[in-house]
């Protein structure tokens, strides 16, 4: 049942970070939707690798994986938001750079 | 083995000494690694042809613990060709990106990036663990994403922001799949998948990687991030960027529909992705047709000519065993992928030429270029030949397979997306082509080394050559195929 | 107890989550972003998975959020941080409800857990922990591509330099004021962190740890140094940086090179030896993970004092 | 050497084309050598293998390329009709394309071109299969397309355009009547006829349909020949080329291929294909006629005439009967003959005198005798004068009509050579009767021009005071047609 709660709660996590994704023009909202939704899939695949007997160490070394993965985008994302800036004066894409 | 680890770890070093190395010793070390490289995957492409596919349980722990390599006829095909393309970017940056002419940041940045790049390109080419699938598909997003902004203009930072957007939603999208099917299955490794019990998640499973790599693939309507992205490189990066990076996720497409989960396929789903690929011919050559500089013209190419390959979907197999031209459409479509990664490369780098030589690549401005640099024009011509799929080429050869198994099938309705594609693209390519050899020339080029010149010239020759050899690639390609590429999903 | 306990944890994490997404300001946004990570490691350690628990504070709380408040605050000098109110997204709103209904109804849809069994393996893996056994033994392919890929983001950075700055020092210039605050806590923390963070990679082999977390601690060490004028800014010319950026990755490479010439292949590591190379591989790793972690948050070299 | 022969003909051109692209401008004299010595071993193995094949030899070589798509060059009587006449007037043409150009510009270009052009031909003409045929059809087009583009101006441009929008439709139509009949019969050689029996009549017409389409398109058939007349923006030796060597007779030979070789006489008249594609053929001789009559400019009204002569071997073939057959096959030959000799006057008319208009011929008769004796032999060919070779290809197709039972072909042909003598006679009038103009000018000072031209017309002679010999054109496609080739 606890796993239940988490992995529904990644679930959600994901839901809401698809949300961010799509609905949020500013990039550094959107490098946040982007991690949120990995560590919502993140959760969701860490309960469900503690169903078994004992936590099963497979899904546990792939989630540091991910979130190294995950820190190494967001990294170049953030510097690719400062970069656009710098040259156009906005952290929004150009085309929906008219919605801030 | 010994063959598929240096292919695998050879470019690794390579960038590895391109990063450490003092700056009048990087040159040098990046073009040994890449000419090591070559050899490596000359080698790997004998050594399947001899023994078949060749298997490696990395560490020596076999999957579902450890992570296997195999590089089939398929992996080794796409890694020779990336090879080939990746020689000759190396030819072309060696005068465009030279530290002297684009400036110490891009003299660094370039050569690293791009055998990164191959490296990841050919752990996904020979990946059996959708994991490490992802684990390589990041590392091609981060050093493609890289090598759009590497001009640091302000459009192609824009463009590789929007790129990594989309690349990192279909990376989350084919995460989600990846966790699921673990989730479900306690494995990740291809083979043993294919031999699982079909679990009520999979179809879930399934679409989310799908939909996924479609984002990564660009195929329309996911394809928006792609013309600016690959227009905005440097030639020789939108080279690597057009040719290499989308058949990345193509193929990874393949695997887990052919060999990993081949029995969800329906013929709805066939379909479905057989119509995107069709729209995306078409929606692709209108918009290349409206565009008025050459290496947009050339990037929308890129977004119709991987239509052409989702026919493979349906298509596949055709009526089977009882056709002489059985796995067919499978073969026609990685016949497809090289034709169009070797012609796609010799595009851009000639426009990487032209723009050397007039700072432009607007089609006025491109008038008559054809007399001061005619080997480019030839190359541009001849590779423009391959994406219409005229004979000999190898873009004909697949245009053929395709069309064959269409009709064999009795699907010949999807025949028409080759057929008519092909006029579109003669349709989008002659006003590049009528530009370049017009009389009257707009502006006076500056002179550009012979040996650049040659690079594009060479790469075009081969995606015609292909064609005229298609036997042998043919046969090559066939060793370790799956079973479902003859017997159809 | 225990399920009512980890109910509100689950809240509190979405509560949070909803506020980073949905909340006012991105600068707010960015601090309910590091408390979601804090928030999460926390349940990381509910569920069991203390290296998770350590890698997502360290790493996703922590790393991701100094880049973005860095972030944040060139976005500032830019008036770039503003942004428009969130308005309602209907078309959105249907697809993040539609993907979070299909994973609830994954799991329960789950068939029963099944796991490679691993008993016969972790012995032979050269560590007591099971998390780095996969790691740096089972699935060590992954994680040197994964060491690469934080590389590749590196180099990807600094190609968003501008030209006339490339021989610059990296980042912006921090100026700690003599004798205050940060430059206390400069002289201080540093042989802490450090010690700490050598702990990490050693603890890894048997209990949690490992050399990202480990790298993690002494990448924080660095860059405190760095703020506080206790080591100068690198510059990218500089060969010393360089090599320590490629160290680790190289040496994973070459011992994964030895294996295939000495030991069964590729990435293999004999069961008498596994234990010490993988200690030694950690050790290199976490030095070049540090290194690139600390030029990540520093960002690219830019001109002058401020950005402009 | 049973395969060898068939690869070194494609190879006298290949390489001669591979080599001359990367030559630099000035260097004429390798060149010419190259482009000369590949054209006389072409001819001297063509000889040779028309005695060798009299003897019964067999050739044939294969290149596969994937399942179901093989190169097949085989060499079977037609091959060698078509392949005898290409090879002959390929040999004329480079002697007056080197005398015609000199020391122009982009000489490298041109006859890397021209000499791939050959090379598509031949292997068009050595075809054994469908693909193949498709394959060398296509690079015919390919290596076409620059020399029609070759002077790089406005109009030339414009031609070459027009010429890509009606040939790349074409070929398209042409892979999917292959594709389609291939998908029910397997690869399709042109030694065994393919057995049709898996498709219903419905489909085998629209196939037959398409088939025409596609090889229509370079055989000019109305309402598909639009881009003929606009390719006359072409130099003067690639028009000789265009109409009398390589483009529009390697339409008209895929139609005799796919009336002959693929569908056969009796399916074609058991679909009731015959007939529609016979009066096609007919509209075309009259349209093509009527509209040459309206041209003022030489080379339109040739190129017109082309139009309607051309469609001479699509009405032989479509007749399905054997003295149509031979009318159709000998006027493969004949109206080549013919009309290289009009192009090469026309050039050098236009080249030594300046004259491209057909106001401008007067008088020129004795100011070049030469060019307009040449020119006069080609005319009253065309309009079918006994006994120059057009008066031998319409008797048999007459002959034909009568056979086939469609006497209403007996009214075309009367009204086309009525037509013919309209376009053509007055300008021998001009030639000959009218007055030269005050200041007209031109000279005969070149040989290389004059001397082809010579020898066309003399051929055009020769072919038809010779027809009753064993080795005239007509004894050719006697045998052709006797051997059980045909119906």
């Amino acid at each position: 049942m606890n796993l239940t709660v988490f992995a529904l709660t990644g679930a959600a996590l994901v839901g809401l970070g698809v949300y961010g994704l799509i609905a949020r023009v500013h990039m550094l909202r959107r490098i946040m939707a982007f991690n949120l939704i990995g560590s919502g899939l993140f959760l969701f695949f860490g309960a469900a690798g503690a169903r078994g007997v004992g936590l099963d160490p497979i899904p546990q070394a792939l989630i540091i994986t991910g979130i190294v993965v995950a820190l190494s985008a967001s990294a170049l994302a953030v510097g690719l938001v400062v970069a656009l800036a710098r040259s156009s004066g906005t952290a929004c894409l150009p085309d929906e750079a008219g919605d801030t | 083995m010994t063959a598929l680890i240096s292919w695998l770890v050879l470019p690794l070093f390579a960038a590895l000494a391109a990063i450490a190395l003092p700056s009048r010793a990087r040159l040098p070390a990046a073009l040994l690694g890449v000419g090591l490289t070559v050899v490596a995957s000359i080698w790997l492409t004998i050594e399947v042809w001899n023994t078949g596919a060749v298997t490696v349980s990395l560490g020596g722990w076999r999957p579902p613990i450890g992570i296997a390599l195999r590089a089939d006829g398929l992996g080794a095909a796409l890694g020779v060709m990336t090879a080939l393309v990746m020689v000759a970017v190396a030819l072309a940056a060696r005068h465009e990106l030279a530290a002297k002419v684009a400036g110490p940041r891009i003299g660094f940045g370039f050569w690293p990036l791009m055998l990164l790049l191959w490296a990841a390109l050919n752990a996904v080419y020979v990946a059996r663990d959708l994991f490490n699938l992802y684990v390589g598909l990041e590392l091609i997003t981060l050093t493609a994403v890289a090598l759009v902004a590497i001009s640091g203009k302000a459009a192609a930072i824009a463009a590789a922001l929007r790129y990594l957007l989309f690349a990192l939603a279909g990376s989350l999208l084919y995460l989600a799949g990846v966790v699921l099917t673990y989730a479900a299955h306690g494995t990740l490794d291809i083979s043993l998948l294919a031999a699982r019990t079909v679990a009520p998640g999979d179809a879930l499973a399934l679409g989310l990687m799908t939909a996924g790599l479609l984002v990564k693939t660009a195929l329309f309507p996911f394809h928006v991030w792609l013309p600016p992205a690959h227009s905005a490189a440097p030639a020789p990066a939108s080279a690597l960027l057009s040719a290499l990076v989308p058949k990345a996720s193509l193929l990874i497409l393949l695997r887990i529909w052919f060999e990993a989960m081949p029995e969800l396929a329906t013929p709805m789903t066939q379909s479905a992705l057989a119509s995107l690929g069709a729209l995306a011919v078409i929606w692709g050559g209108v918009l290349a047709l409206l565009q008025s500089r050459l290496k947009l013209i050339v990037a929308y190419s890129t977004v119709a000519q991987l239509g052409y390959i989702f026919l493979v979907f349906p298509l596949a197999g055709g009526d089977g065993a009882a056709q002489p031209w059985a796995a067919g459409a499978w073969t026609g479509a990685i016949f497809q992928m090289l034709a169009h990664g070797l012609a796609k490369a010799a595009m851009f780098l000639a426009a990487g030429i032209y723009i050397a030589a007039i700072g432009s690549d607007r089609l006025g401005d491109m008038r008559g270029l054809a007399r001061a640099l005619p080997m480019t024009g030839f190359a541009f011509a001849l590779a423009s030949i391959t994406l219409l799929g005229l004979p000999p080429s190898a873009g004909f050869t697949a245009k053929y397979l395709m069309m064959t198994a269409a009709f064999a099938s009795g699907q010949w309705a999807w025949a028409l997306v080759p057929a008519g594609g092909g006029l579109l693209a003669a349709a989008y390519l002659y006003r590049p082509l009528s530009a370049i050899f017009a009389r009257d020339t707009a502006l006076t080029p500056r002179p550009i080394p012979w040996a650049w010149q040659t690079v594009p010239l060479v790469l075009a020759a081969l995606s015609v050559a292909l064609g005229l050899l298609s036997s042998i690639p043919f046969e090559f390609l066939q060793i370790g195929r799956p079973e479902q590429a003859a017997e159809g999903l | 107890m225990s399920l009512v306990l980890d109910m509100a944890l689950c809240a509190l994490i979405l509560g949070v989550g909803l506020a980073t997404v949905a909340g006012h300001g991105v600068f707010r946004a960015v601090i309910f972003f590091i408390t979601y990570g804090l928030l999460l490691a926390i349940g990381w350690a509910r569920l069991g998975a203390y290296d998770v628990a350590l890698a997502e504070a360290a790493i996703s709380a922590g790393l991701t959020g100094v880049l973005l408040l860095a972030a944040h605050g060139r976005l500032r000098r830019l008036r770039a941080a503003e942004e428009a109110p969130l308005r309602p997204n209907l078309p959105a709103a249907l697809v993040a409800t539609g993907i979070a209904l299909a994973l609830g109804w994954a799991w329960f849809a789950l068939p029963d857990p099944t796991a490679p069994d691993l008993t016969a393996a972790l012995p032979q893996s050269g560590v007591g922990n099971p998390v780095t056994a996969v790691l740096l033994n089972f699935r060590a392919w992954d994680t040197l591509l994964e060491a690469i890929i934080l590389l590749a983001a590196l180099i990807g950075l600094w190609m968003l330099a501008r030209d006339r700055a490339w021989d610059n020092p990296l980042g912006l210039r921090y100026h700690a004021r003599a004798g205050g605050v940060m430059a206390s806590f400069g002289r201080v923390l540093p042989p802490i962190g450090l010690i700490f963070g050598i702990y990490l990679v050693w603890a890894g082999a048997e209990m949690t740890g490992g050399a990202f977390q480990g790298g993690t601690v002494l990448a924080a060490v660095c860059l405190v140094s760095i703020m506080a004028d206790v080591l100068p800014a690198p510059r990218i010319a500089q060969p010393a940086w360089r090599l320590a950026l490629v160290f680790g990755p190289g040496v994973f490479l070459l011992s994964g090179v030895a294996g295939a010439v000495f030991a069964q292949g590729f990435l293999a590591l004999p069961p008498e030896l596994a234990k010490p190379a993988i200690v030694t591989i950690e050790a290199a790793l976490t030095l070049s993970i540090a290194v690139t972690l600390v030029l990540l948050v520093i960002g690219p070299p830019d001109e002058g004092g401020q950005d402009a | 050497m049973t395969t060898t022969l068939p690869l070194l003909l494609l190879m006298t051109s290949l390489l001669p084309a591979a080599v001359t692209f990367f030559l630099a401008q000035d260097s004429h004299i390798l060149r010419n050598t190259l482009q000369l010595g590949g054209a006389v071993i072409k001819l001297g193995l063509i000889v040779w293998m028309l005695f060798a094949v009299a003897t019964g030899a067999t050739y044939e070589a294969e290149f596969p390329l994937a399942p179901g798509l093989v190169i097949l060059l085989r060499i079977d009587a037609l091959a060698l009709l078509f392949i005898s006449l290409s090879g002959a007037l390929w040999l004329l043409t480079t002697i007056y394309a080197i005398a015609y150009f000199g020391t122009k510009a982009e000489l490298s270009r041109f006859f890397g071109f021209f000499s791939l052009c050959v090379a598509a031909t031949t292997g068009l003409a050595l075809s054994g299969s469908l693909i193949s045929f498709f394959i060398f059809f296509e690079l015919l087009t390919l290596s076409t397309w620059p020399l029609v583009a070759h002077k790089q101006n406005k109009p030339s441009l414009a031609a070459a355009k027009v010429y890509f929008t009606y040939a790349l439709p074409g070929s398209a139509a042409l892979l999917w009547a292959i594709i389609w009949l291939e998908s029910a019969t397997g690869p399709v050689l042109f030694t065994e006829p393919p057995d049709l029996s898996g498709l219903d009549p419905a489909a085998l017409r629209a196939i037959f349909a398409l088939f025409i389409i596609g090889v229509g398109v370079k055989a000019a058939l109305v309402p598909l020949h639009g881009w003929l007349p606009a390719a006359m923006a072409a130099p003067a030796p690639v028009s000789a080329l265009l109409h009398a060597v390589a483009v529009v007779k390697a339409g008209a030979f895929g139609v005799v291929r796919i009336v002959y070789d693929v569908f056969g006489a009796e399916n074609m008249t058991a679909l009731g294909v015959g007939v529609p594609l016979a009066i096609v053929a007919s509209v075309t001789i009259v349209w093509g006629s009527f509209r040459a009559l309206q041209q003022d400019e030489i080379k339109k009204r040739l190129a017109f005439s082309t139009v309607s002569q051309v469609s001479y071997i699509v009405l032989g073939a479509a007749l399905a009967s054997p003295l149509a057959m031979i009318g159709g096959l000998v006027h493969l030959v004949h109206q080549g003959l013919m009309k290289i000799t009009l192009f090469f006057c026309a050039g050098i008319y236009d080249e030594r005198a300046g004259i491209k208009r057909i106001e401008g011929l007067n008088g020129m008769g004795k100011q070049m005798p030469w060019t307009s004796a040449c020119f006069s032999i080609g005319a009253m060919g065309m309009i079918g004068l006994p006994p120059l070779a057009g008066f031998i290809s319409k008797f048999y197709l007459g002959l034909g009509a009568m056979e086939a039972g469609a006497p209403w072909v007996l009214a075309v042909l009367l009204a086309s050579t009525l037509l013919n003598a309209a376009y053509f006679l007055p300008l021998l009038y001009r030639l000959w009767f009218l007055p030269r103009a005050e200041d007209a000018r031109g000279d005969e000072r070149a040989s290389g021009l004059v001397l082809p031209a010579v020898v066309t017309a003399a051929a055009t002679l020769g072919v038809g005071l010779l027809a009753a010999s064993p080795i005239s054109p007509l004894g050719w496609a006697t045998l052709i047609v006797t051997q059980g080739y045909g119906p």
